[in-house]
C-alpha cells in the first residue's frame, strides 16, 4: 500500500528552476534571489520597521540610525549592567538586514575591545571559516574566535576581497544543491549536541538525525539564544550540557566557576544572559505542540499561485492572519488582545523584579559604604548573582512572556525570592543600619 | 490486514452474500463505502460530527469524503474502502471504537497525499525542499480544521 | 449483531419520557431521576473516589469517614491559619455527594460556632429558605444566614419534615419545568450583578440575561467562590465589586474595612480566600475562548445513541477522551502530561511562597518577643496581610495552577515580594536583633 504512495510522492515534488547556479561560496542573497525571487523579495523587507506595543522597534532603512536606546526606556537595566559593555549601548533588536550593521556601530564594539567571535551570528561567515580555517568550516571558527573583532571582520580572500560582506543570509540556513534547511553554526551543533546527550539521544548530529519540523525552529536556534565565550579560545559556546532551564543554564556555569564580569556598583561575581528565546520557547506549550519558530515568523504567504514562506521574518503580531490564525480559527483583534493581555502581566511583573533588584543593589552599596567586609557582603553578592542572573535572562529574552507566560512568570518569582533575601543578608551587615 | 479477511471482504464487495457478517456489513450501510456520496458516511450516526463539520468547512463545495479520505487509484482504492467498510462497520457494531473518534496514521497520510494530489501546482515550492527525516511537509499541522472547520 | 445496531437505531429517536411530576418542592435526586436515569446514574457517582496526583483525593463512600487532612500534607497551613477554625481541620474536596455530610463533620462546626450562611453551598436548601422566608428564598436567605447552624440546618416544615436533606442536587441548577439551567444562590445573583455592573452592564438579571454557554459556569460560580460573610447579618457575599481579580477583590474588601479573624502569632488582621475557582477561571486563556466549567468537569457522554452530561462531576483527568479531546486533538496522555507540567510547576512555586511567608511570621514574632510596638509593628502587619491573602488565594483555588498558569504565578510573585519586604520591616523595628 505505502510503496504507492511514497512513489506519488515524487511526482508532488518538482524540482526548481534555476537560472543561476548557487553554491556553498554563494554568500550574496542577490544572487539566490534571482532564483527563488518570492524568498528575496520578502528577505529584503527585514530592513523595513516592525514596530509593535513590545516588539520590533527598529526605525528602518529610512533612518540609517540606531534602534532605540533599551537604557533609556528601562533605567534599570544601566544599574544591573553597571561596570559592563551593556552599560554604555544596549538597544531594540530590529530585522535580519541590520544583523551586522548594527553590530558594527554599537559602543560595545566601537569603545571596547571585541573578539571575532561575536561574528557566529551576525554575518554570513563561512566563506572566512573555510578560508582561515584551511577549507574546514570548524577549524575556522576555532581561530576567528579568539582574534579581535576589527581583524576578523576585514579579512581579505587570496583575490583580496573582503570575506565578510552579508548579515545573515540564505547559504546560512540553506543547503544550497537540495535548499534543505540544515544548520551551519558550529556552536549550535555542539550544543544540541549536549543538550541531547543530557536527554538521552547519542551522537546527535543535527543535520542528519533532525526532523524537517525541528530544523523549522533549529536555523533559529542557531543564534536565538544564549551563549558564552569559552575560555581564552572565546569558542562561541551554548551552556546546555545540564538542559536549557534558567536553573539547569545556571548549574552549568557555577560548575565551569564562570563568570562575565564583577558588578561595578557591588563587586558581586555576575552572569550576562542574552536572547534565550529558543530556550524559552522550549519551555511553552507551543514547542510542547509542535510549533516551530518558523511557523509564526516566516509564515506562509500566497504569492500568485504559488505559496511561499515569508522570508520577513518580524513580529508575528504584524501578520496574525496567517502567523496564527491558521491554528487558531479566532478573531485577528481578539488573538492580538490575548498576547496583549499576556504581554502586560508580564511587564508588570518584570518591572516589579526590576525594584526588587534594584533595592538589592542599593543595600549592598550601603553595607559597602558602612564598611561590611567581603566575607560579610559573601551572601548577598551570592544572591545577587541568582536573583540578576534571572531578571536578565527573562528582560532579554524577546517575547516579552509570550513564549512561556507561566515558566516566565515563575522565573521572575524566583528572582524577587533571591534579590529580597539578598537585601536582608545585606542589612544584616550593615554596621548602624 | 490478514488475508482470509481481505478475501472475505472482496467477497462482499463484489455482492456475493457471504454469511451473516456480510449481511451486517451490507445492513450497516457498509456498501456506503462503494459511493462517493457524503450521505452515504453520515448513515453511521457516529459520522455525523464529522459530516456537519464538513458541511461548515470550505471544502465542502470542492471536496467529498472519499477525495480526501480514500486513495485515488486502483486496486489501492479498492481496498481501502473494503479497510474502511470492515473495520468501521465492525466498530460500529461491537460499539468497541474509542471517541473521540480520532483518524489512525495511516489515514492521514492518505489525506495527506491527497492535500498534495488536488493542491500541487500551488504548494510545489514548499514542498520541494527535500529532507533527510520526517521529509513531508504535514499540511495538517495548520490546516486542522481542513474539510471539517471554519475556514478549511 | 443484527438486533444491536437495530436497537441503536431506535435509541437514537427516543424521546424523554418524564415518568415522575418534578416541581420546585422536589429537592430529592432520586425522583427526578426517575424521569432523567442516566444523568441521575452519573450524579449518584459524587460518591466515588476521585484522586489524582494533585486533585480529589476524596475517600468516598467505601469509606464513610472524612477526605484527607490537608494541614498534615501542608504544615504552613497551620501557620498562616493560626487562631482561626481552620487551623482546627481543613481537608481535601471530593464529589457532590459528600456536600452536606463534609460539613456536619468537620471540627469547624462541631468545634466552632458557625452561621446557616454555612449551608448556601452545601445543601439543597430552596425549601428552607422558602419555609423560612415565608414563600419568599431571599427573605428566607436573609433570615437563615445569621440563625446557628444547628438550628438551621435541623429545621423541620409544619408536617415536621427535615427541610434540609440533601446535598447540592437537580433543583438547585435546573429549572423543574423546562429542565434549563438556572442560579439559585441569592448570593451568586447578587454578586454578578455588582460584576456585571462594574464591567459596564447595568441591571443584570442571570436567569434572564445570561447566555447558555453562560450559564455552563454560572451554575457553578454559585459556590466555587471566595466569599464573606457580611455584617451582623452574615449575608453571604461575593466581594465582586471591583471585579474578581485578586487584587480587586483585596481593594473592595480594604473599602469594606473587612478582616477575618486576627493572626494568632503576629496579631496582624488578616483575610480568608476560599475556593475562588470561578474567578481564577476568568483569568485563563479558556474562560477567554468561551470555555465552560461544564465542557471541561461535565464532558458529553454518549449513552447509546444519546448525548448526555456526564454528572459525575470531578476531575477532568479522570475524564480526558470526553473532557479535552473533542477540542484537543492529542493523545491523552500527552494531554495529561501538559497538566502536570503546569501542575508541578506551580506547586514548586506555591511552597517557595509558603517559605516566605513563613519567615514572615517568624521575623514579626521575633520583633514582638523584643518588644516592638504595635506602631512599629504596624508596616510588617500590613504586608503580612497582602502577602497572605494572595498565598491563600493560589493554594485555596483547587486547580493547582491549571485554570489560569500565568496569572497565579503572578500572584505568588507578588505574595513573595510582599512577605520578605515585611519581613525586612520587621527585621528593622526587632530591637538588638
Ligand atoms: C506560537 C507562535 C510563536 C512561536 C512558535 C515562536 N514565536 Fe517568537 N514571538 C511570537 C510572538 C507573538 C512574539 C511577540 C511579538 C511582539 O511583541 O510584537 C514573539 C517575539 C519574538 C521575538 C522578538 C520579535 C520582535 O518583534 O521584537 C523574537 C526574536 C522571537 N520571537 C524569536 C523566536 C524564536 C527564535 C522562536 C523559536 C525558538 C520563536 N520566536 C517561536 C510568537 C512565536
Ligand atoms: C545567523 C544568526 C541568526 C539566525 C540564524 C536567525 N536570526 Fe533572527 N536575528 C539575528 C540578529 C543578529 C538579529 C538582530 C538584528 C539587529 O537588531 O540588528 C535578529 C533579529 C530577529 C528578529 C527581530 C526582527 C524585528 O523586526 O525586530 C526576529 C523576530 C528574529 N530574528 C527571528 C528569527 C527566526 C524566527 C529565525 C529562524 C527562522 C532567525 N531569527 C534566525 C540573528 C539570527
Ligand atoms: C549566539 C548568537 C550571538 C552572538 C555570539 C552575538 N550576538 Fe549579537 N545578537 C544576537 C541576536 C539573536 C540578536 C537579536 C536579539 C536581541 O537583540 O536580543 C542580537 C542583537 C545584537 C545587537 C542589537 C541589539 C543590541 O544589543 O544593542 C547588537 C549591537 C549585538 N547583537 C552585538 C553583538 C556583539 C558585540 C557580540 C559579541 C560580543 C554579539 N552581538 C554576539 C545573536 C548573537
Ligand atoms: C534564518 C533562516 C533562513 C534564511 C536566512 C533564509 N531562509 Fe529560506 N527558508 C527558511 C525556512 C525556515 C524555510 C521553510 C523550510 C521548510 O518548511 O522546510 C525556508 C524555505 C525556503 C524555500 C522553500 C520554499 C518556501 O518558500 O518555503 C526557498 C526557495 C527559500 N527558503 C529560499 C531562500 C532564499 C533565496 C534566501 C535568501 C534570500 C533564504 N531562503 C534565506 C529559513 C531561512
Ligand atoms: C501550528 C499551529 C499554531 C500556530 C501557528 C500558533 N498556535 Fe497558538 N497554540 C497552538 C496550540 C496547539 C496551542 C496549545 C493549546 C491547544 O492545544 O490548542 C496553542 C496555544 C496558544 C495560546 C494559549 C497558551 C498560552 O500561552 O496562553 C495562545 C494565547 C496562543 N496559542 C496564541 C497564538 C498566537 C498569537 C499565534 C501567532 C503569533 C499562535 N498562537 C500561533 C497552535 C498554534
Ligand atoms: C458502518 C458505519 C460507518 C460508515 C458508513 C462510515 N463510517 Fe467512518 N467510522 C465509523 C466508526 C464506528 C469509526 C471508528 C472506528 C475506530 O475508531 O475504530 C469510524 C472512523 C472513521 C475514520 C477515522 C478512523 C480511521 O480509520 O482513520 C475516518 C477517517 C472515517 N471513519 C471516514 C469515513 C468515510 C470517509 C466514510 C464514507 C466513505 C465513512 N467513514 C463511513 C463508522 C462508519
Ligand atoms: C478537505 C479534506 C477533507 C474532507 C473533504 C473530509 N475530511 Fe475528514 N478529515 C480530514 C482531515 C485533515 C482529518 C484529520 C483531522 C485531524 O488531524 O485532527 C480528518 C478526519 C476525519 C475523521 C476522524 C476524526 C478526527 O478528527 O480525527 C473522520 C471520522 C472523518 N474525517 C470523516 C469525514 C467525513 C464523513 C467526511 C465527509 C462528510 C470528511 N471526513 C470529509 C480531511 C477531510
Ligand atoms: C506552517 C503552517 C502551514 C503548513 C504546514 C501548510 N500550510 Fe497551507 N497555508 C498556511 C498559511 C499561513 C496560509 C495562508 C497564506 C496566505 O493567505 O497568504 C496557507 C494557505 C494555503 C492554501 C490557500 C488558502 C487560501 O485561502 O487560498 C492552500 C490551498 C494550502 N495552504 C494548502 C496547504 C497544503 C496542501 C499543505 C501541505 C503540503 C499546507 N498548506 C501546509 C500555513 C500552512
Ligand atoms: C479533491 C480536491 C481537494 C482535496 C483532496 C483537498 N483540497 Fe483543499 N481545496 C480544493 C479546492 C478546489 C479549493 C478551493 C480553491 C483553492 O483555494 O485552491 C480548496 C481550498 C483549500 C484551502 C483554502 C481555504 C478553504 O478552505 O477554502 C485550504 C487551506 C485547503 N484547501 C487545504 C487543503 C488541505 C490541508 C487538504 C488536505 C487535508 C486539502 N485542501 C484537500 C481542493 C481540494
Ligand atoms: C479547560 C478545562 C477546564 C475548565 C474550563 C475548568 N476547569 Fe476546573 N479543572 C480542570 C483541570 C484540568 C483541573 C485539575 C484536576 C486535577 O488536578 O486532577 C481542574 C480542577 C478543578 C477543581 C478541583 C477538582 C479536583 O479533582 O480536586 C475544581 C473544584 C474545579 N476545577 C472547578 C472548576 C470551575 C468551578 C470551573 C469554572 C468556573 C472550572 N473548574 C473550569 C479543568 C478545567
Ligand atoms: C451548591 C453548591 C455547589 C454547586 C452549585 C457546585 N458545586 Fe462543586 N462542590 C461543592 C462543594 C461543597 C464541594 C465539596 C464537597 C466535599 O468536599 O464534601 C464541591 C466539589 C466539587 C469538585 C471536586 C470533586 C472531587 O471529586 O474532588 C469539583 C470538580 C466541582 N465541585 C466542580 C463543580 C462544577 C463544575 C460545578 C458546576 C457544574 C459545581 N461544582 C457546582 C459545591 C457546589
Ligand atoms: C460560597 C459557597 C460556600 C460557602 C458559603 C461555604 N462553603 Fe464550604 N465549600 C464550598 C466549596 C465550593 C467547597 C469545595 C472546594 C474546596 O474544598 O475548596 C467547600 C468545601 C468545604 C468543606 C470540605 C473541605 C474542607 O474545607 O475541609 C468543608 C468542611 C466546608 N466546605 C465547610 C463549610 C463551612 C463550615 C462553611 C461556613 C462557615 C462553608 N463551608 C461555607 C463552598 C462553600
Ligand atoms: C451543579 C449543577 C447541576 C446539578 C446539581 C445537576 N445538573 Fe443536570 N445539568 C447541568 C449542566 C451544566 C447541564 C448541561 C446543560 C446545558 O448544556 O445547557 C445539565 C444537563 C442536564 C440535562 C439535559 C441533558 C444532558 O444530559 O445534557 C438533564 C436531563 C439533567 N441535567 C438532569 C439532571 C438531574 C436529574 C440532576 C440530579 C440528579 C441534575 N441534572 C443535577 C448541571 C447540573
Ligand atoms: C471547548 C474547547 C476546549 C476544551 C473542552 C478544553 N480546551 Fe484546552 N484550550 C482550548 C482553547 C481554545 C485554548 C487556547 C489556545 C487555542 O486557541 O487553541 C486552549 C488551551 C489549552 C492549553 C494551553 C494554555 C495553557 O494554559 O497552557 C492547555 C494546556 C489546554 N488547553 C489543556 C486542556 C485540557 C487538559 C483540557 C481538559 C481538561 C482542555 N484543555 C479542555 C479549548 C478547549
Ligand atoms: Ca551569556
Ligand atoms: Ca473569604
Amino acid at each position: 500500500l505505502l510503496t504507492n504512495i511514497f512513489e506519488r510522492r515524487q511526482e508532488a515534488r518538482q524540482p526548481f528552476v534555476r537560472v543561476v547556479e548557487v553554491t556553498e561560496e554563494t554568500d550574496d542573497p542577490a544572487v539566490w534571489g534571482r532564483n527563488w525571487p518570492f524568498e528575496y523579495d520578502s528577505y529584503l523587507r527585514t530592513s523595513l520597521p516592525t514596530a509593535t506595543r513590545y516588539g520590533g522597534r527598529g526605525l528602518g532603512a529610512s533612518d540609517a540610525g540606531p534602534a532605540e536606546q533599551k537604557l533609556d526606556k528601562e533605567p534599570w537595566l544601566r544599574r544591573i549592567f553597571a561596570g559592563y559593555a551593556f552599560a554604555s549601548d544596549y538597544r531594540d533588536r530590529r530585522g535580519h538586514a541590520f544583523a551586522l550593521f548594527d553590530q558594527e556601530q554599537t559602543l560595545r564594539v566601537k569603545q571596547h575591545k571585541q573578539p571575532g567571535a561575536c561574528l557566529q551570528c551576525h554575518a554570513s561567515n563561512l566563506n572566512l571559516y573555510r578560508f582561515v580555517g584551511d577549507g574546514d568550516v570548524q577549524r575556522g571558527f576555532e581561530r576567528v574566535n579568539p582574534m579581535p573583532y576589527e581583524e576578523a571582520r576585514n579579512l581579505k580572500d587570496d583575490r583580496g576581497e573582503l570575506l565578510i560582506e552579508h548579515p545573515v543570509s540564505c547559504v546560512d540556513c540553506h543547503d544550497p544543491e537540495t535548499l534543505a534547511l540544515r544548520v551551519t553554526r558550529p556552536a549550535f551543533i555542539a550544543g544540541i549536541r549536549a543538550l541531547k546527550a543530557k536527554q538521552g539521544v547519542a551522537d546527535f548530529d543535527v543535520n542528519r538525525d533532525a526532523t524537517r519540523q525541528e530544523m523549522r525552529s533549529y536555523v533559529c536556534g542557531q543564534c536565538h539564544v544564549e551563549y558564552y565565550f569559552k575560555g581564552k579560545e572565546k569558542t562561541v559556546t551554548y551552556p546546555w550540557a545540564n538542559g536549557v532551564r534558567v536553573d539547569d543554564i545556571e548549574a552549568y556555569y557555577e560548575a565551569e566557576g564562570f563568570t562575565d564580569w564583577v558588578h561595578g556598583e557591588t563587586g558581586a561575581p555576575v552572569l550576562k544572559a542574552q536572547h534565550p528565546e529558543f530556550e524559552v520557547w522550549q519551555q511553552g506549550i507551543h514547542a510542547r505542540a509542535g510549533v516551530a519558530c518558523a511557523d509564526c515568523h516566516m509564515p506562509y504567504v500566497r504569492v500568485g499561485a504559488l505559496k511561499v514562506s515569508d522570508h520577513w521574518v518580524r513580529s508575528p503580531l504584524l501578520n496574525v492572519n496567517r502567523a496564527c490564525q491558521p491554528c487558531h480559527a479566532v478573531a485577528e483583534n481578539e488573538l492580538i488582545a490575548r498576547v496583549t493581555t499576556i504581554q502586560d502581566r508580564h511587564y508588570e511583573l518584570l518591572q516589579r523584579t526590576a525594584r526588587a533588584t534594584v533595592d538589592l543593589l542599593d543595600a549592598i552599596v550601603a553595607a559597602k559604604a558602612a564598611g561590611a567586609t567581603d566575607e560579610e557582603l559573601e551572601p548577598a553578592r551570592r544572591l545577587q548573582r541568582k536573583a540578576q542572573w534571572r531578571l536578565d535572562f527573562v528582560a532579554a529574552e524577546n517575547s516579552m512572556g509570550f513564549h512561556a507566560p507561566q515558566e516566565l512568570a515563575r522565573v521572575l518569582a524566583e528572582a524577587i525570592d533571591d534579590a529580597r533575601r539578598g537585601q536582608l543578608e545585606a542589612v544584616r551587615v550593615t554596621r548602624g543600619g | 490486514m490478514k488475508p482470509p479477511v481481505l478475501a472475505a471482504l472482496l467477497a462482499c464487495l463484489l455482492g456475493i452474500p457471504a454469511g451473516v457478517g456480510a449481511f451486517t456489513f451490507v445492513y450497516a450501510k457498509g456498501f456506503s463505502y462503494l459511493s462517493s456520496d457524503p450521505n452515504a458516511c453520515r448513515n453511521c450516526h457516529v459520522m455525523n460530527e464529522q459530516f456537519d463539520g464538513w458541511l461548515k468547512s470550505g471544502h465542502r463545495h470542492t471536496a467529498t469524503c472519499v477525495d480526501c479520505h480514500l486513495p485515488h487509484e486502483g486496486l489501492e482504492k479498492w481496498l481501502a474502502k473494503a479497510d474502511h467498510g470492515f473495520r468501521h462497520s465492525m466498530a460500529f457494531t461491537l460499539q468497541n471504537f474509542k471517541e473521540p473518534i480520532e483518524i489512525t496514521p495511516h489515514d492521514r497520510e492518505l489525506v495527506r497525499v491527497n492535500c498534495v494530489r488536488c493542491h500541487a501546482s500551488f504548494v510545489q515550492a514548499v514542498v520541494a525542499p527535500s529532507h533527510a527525516r520526517g521529509a513531508e511537509l504535514d499540511c495538517m499541522h495548520c490546516h486542522a480544521g481542513a474539510g471539517h472547520g471554519a475556514g478549511g
